[in-house]
């Protein structure tokens, strides 16, 4: 049985917290292992904290986050109408804050699956990943 | 939003302690504080995470950065870690390789002899 | 329930408790099983299928049909919902998440009532998360957490039905007693049906959020205790009357 | 925070309606109140009104729900929806209630009560006011 909830929130830092405190939530309807948990919370953070890092100069932007809760995976999807992780052709401006490429590594260092995107029509970008769950002891 | 920073100064050596999680909305208070100690001449950064509770990759970025800024002055930035989480976070960036890690500020002090700054 | 299922339970029920009969016994748990099956249903999902949850269920069912007092002039169901709930709880508990929450958020939520009682003396409001945090030593993220268990920790104890330590979880206490004072003003607070679930203490809270209109603070400081308590109260005196509310509608509809 | 613009801010959380997820949302809204300071009263109260809307049998037509907080400078708004405008109603005026009613609920706990027409039903709409405080930052 799979269950889908979204969360919407401004492209902006303040946020972010939010995106974790749906895992948060979703711990107490379901049992997730404190460190799969741990590297959800992680790689959720990684992918809204690079939408909205992207949408600074966007005013009015929406980051949008699809939270798919299986039986053994969660699935989450972060959706942004920046211009995603692929596309960090140019330096960042000097002072803004630069997590030098390292977000997508730790996603793919703590999910099992990792698939990046633009969402189609526009300039905004996609990130799906997947962690199985239900894989530490109780 | 209840993050801090607290700093400690003890001439060249200086001791950061964060509390509580540092993401995109807190870490420019950490970034400027770095800067900040930097500027005025710290050579020996100590940066104490025991009573951190979150991390992500822009928290590395401003460390990163940091250190950066203090290797050309032939200064120093290590790390209390005690956290698991926190520690995780470091080992997959490879950045525990880059960062000298302790595992309390007695031990973290000591290898922050005055002598080496000179 | 019809009336002649009470009376059939009655009876069954004195067959077994007074003349030992076992299949009296069994007969009163088959009767009870559509009960035990509209409960177990709000539990469905977890990764439970709802036929092991009814067998959950049902051991709370037999252990409500086997401490039952006839004399205690309430009806089988009154005292085997929360007994169910809790079996079902219980069984969450023990295997779910609650022995996931780190050591340091339970620490955390057993201190934060006292700290919201201290910060609202020191600020003369209630403090925010932020504050809290601060005066803990952590972040919002984990006050909100450990607020969450603290609620999901009195939920569970709240339900876990007699055996349990927490004289405050017998469902039989304080049905049928009113304190006089605040019951015969108003009078709202007391035609509500489900509000008879509660204990004194409870009702006497609900009565004062809901029908006189004072703040947690104002209950708080009135009845001498935290405000949190008074949250939790609140929340956890919603959550037994829905309960109730769920089984008397779902009981109406197996007729 | 800065929530003196003009558009409020807001934030949305849609989810499948079982009693399991209730504490998904109260959670995100106790978040979104810490992120804006209310006193814990404050958000314990918003909280409530959040639960209380979510345990009615709001779904029948749909299988999501949605709560929408939009963030003005001194008031929070919390639609809740698409709802049955007949199933909120009757709840909130306390037919057919063995409880404290709906009603009677979040007259306690918000400031004002209202409907919505949307493009995929009803919404209800609690409005909450809410402090402004003096900021350490």
């Amino acid at each position: 049985m799979t269950s889908m909830l979204r969360l919407t929130f401004p492209s902006r830092p303040e946020y972010v917290v939010l995106s974790r405190l749906v895992l948060s939530g979703l711990a107490r309807a379901q049992a997730i292992g404190p460190n799969e948990l741990g590297d959800l919370k992680l790689a959720v953070t990684e992918a809204s904290s690079n939408s909205v890092r992207h949408a600074y100069d966007r005013a009015g932007g929406t980051v949008e986050i699809v939270y798919e809760l299986g039986d053994s995976h969660i699935a989450i999807e972060v959706w942004d109408e920046g211009c995603g992780f692929d596309a960090r052709a140019s330096e960042p401006e000097p002072g803004a804050l630069d997590e030098g490429g390292l977000g997508l590594s730790i996603i793919h260092a703590v999910c099992d699956e990792t698939r990046l995107g633009r969402a189609s029509g526009g300039t905004g970008s996609w990130i799906r990943f997947v962690k199985r769950i239900g894989g530490e002891d109780a | 939003m209840n993050f801090s920073v607290t700093t400690e100064r003890d001439g060249d050596l200086v001791v950061i302690t964060l509390v509580g999680e540092v993401d995109l909305y807190t870490a420019p208070d950490l970034k400027q504080e770095l800067v900040r100690v930097v500027d005025e001449g710290a050579q020996r950064v100590l940066v104490d995470m025991s009573e951190t509770t979150f991390i992500d990759s822009t928290t590395l970025g401003v460390l990163v950065s940091g250190l950066k800024q203090l290797r050309p002055l032939g200064g120093q930035l290590v790390l209390v870690i005690t956290d698991s989480k926190i520690r995780r976070v470091f080992e997959i960036t490879g950045l525990d390789r880059v960062f000298p890690i302790h595992g309390t500020r007695a031990e973290a002090l000591r290898s922050l002899p005055a002598s080496a700054a000179g | 329930m019809t009336g002649q299922h009470d009376v059939e339970t009655r009876e069954l029920l004195r067959a077994y408790h007074e003349h030992g009969d076992a299949r009296a016994r069994e007969r009163v748990v088959e009767l009870h099983l559509p009960l035990v099956r509209a409960l177990a249903r709000r539990y469905v999902g977890r990764n439970e299928q709802l036929d092991d949850l009814v067998q959950v269920g049902s051991i709370g069912l037999i252990k409500a049909v086997d401490r039952f007092e006839l004399d205690r002039g309430v009806e089988l169901t009154t005292y085997a919902i929360p007994t169910i709930i809790g079996e079902l709880k219980r069984h969450f508990r023990d295997k779910g998440w609650s022995v996931h929450v780190p050591r340091r958020l339970k620490e955390l939520s057993l201190r934060l009532s006292q700290l919201v009682e201290d910060l609202s003396a020191t600020l003369g409001r209630s403090p925010t998360v932020a504050e809290l945090a601060e005066a803990a030593g952590t972040d919002e993220e984990h006050v909100l957490e450990a607020l969450e268990i603290g609620q999901a920790y009195s939920a569970l104890s709240l339900s876990s039905g007699p055996g349990n330590e927490d004289a405050d979880t017998d469902p039989l206490r304080g049905l049928g007693t009113l304190e006089p004072g605040y019951e015969r003003s108003e009078d709202r607070a007391v035609l509500v049906p489900g509000l008879q679930v509660l204990d004194e203490r409870e009702r006497k809270i609900m009565h004062l959020r809901f029908f006189a209109g004072l703040t947690q603070s104002e209950i708080a400081a009135e009845m001498g205790i935290s405000q949190m308590h008074v949250s939790r109260l609140i929340r956890r005196s919603l959550e037994r009357m829905r309960e109730e509310i769920d089984v008397l509608r779902s009981s109406r509809r197996m007729g | 925070m800065d929530v003196g613009r003009q558009e409020p801010e807001i934030v949305t959380l849609t989810l499948p309606c079982e009693e399991r997820f209730i504490v998904v949302a109260r959670i995100v809204v106790g978040g979104l109140a810490a992120r804006l300071d209310l006193p814990y009263e404050h958000l314990d109260d918003l909280q409530l009104a959040a639960e209380a809307v979510l345990a009615e049998p709001l779904c029948a037509a749909a299988d999501d729900i949605t709560v929408e907080l939009a963030v003005a400078e001194r008031c929070i708004t919390m639609s809740i929806g698409p709802v049955s405008p007949d199933v909120i109603q009757s709840a909130l005026n306390g037919e057919h209630d063995e409880g404290i009613g709906l009603g009677i609920l979040l007259n306690a706990v918000v400031d004002g009560i209202g409907f919505d027409q949307r493009a995929d039903g009803a919404w209800l709409r609690m409005d909450k006011r809410v402090p402004a405080l003096q900021r350490n930052e």
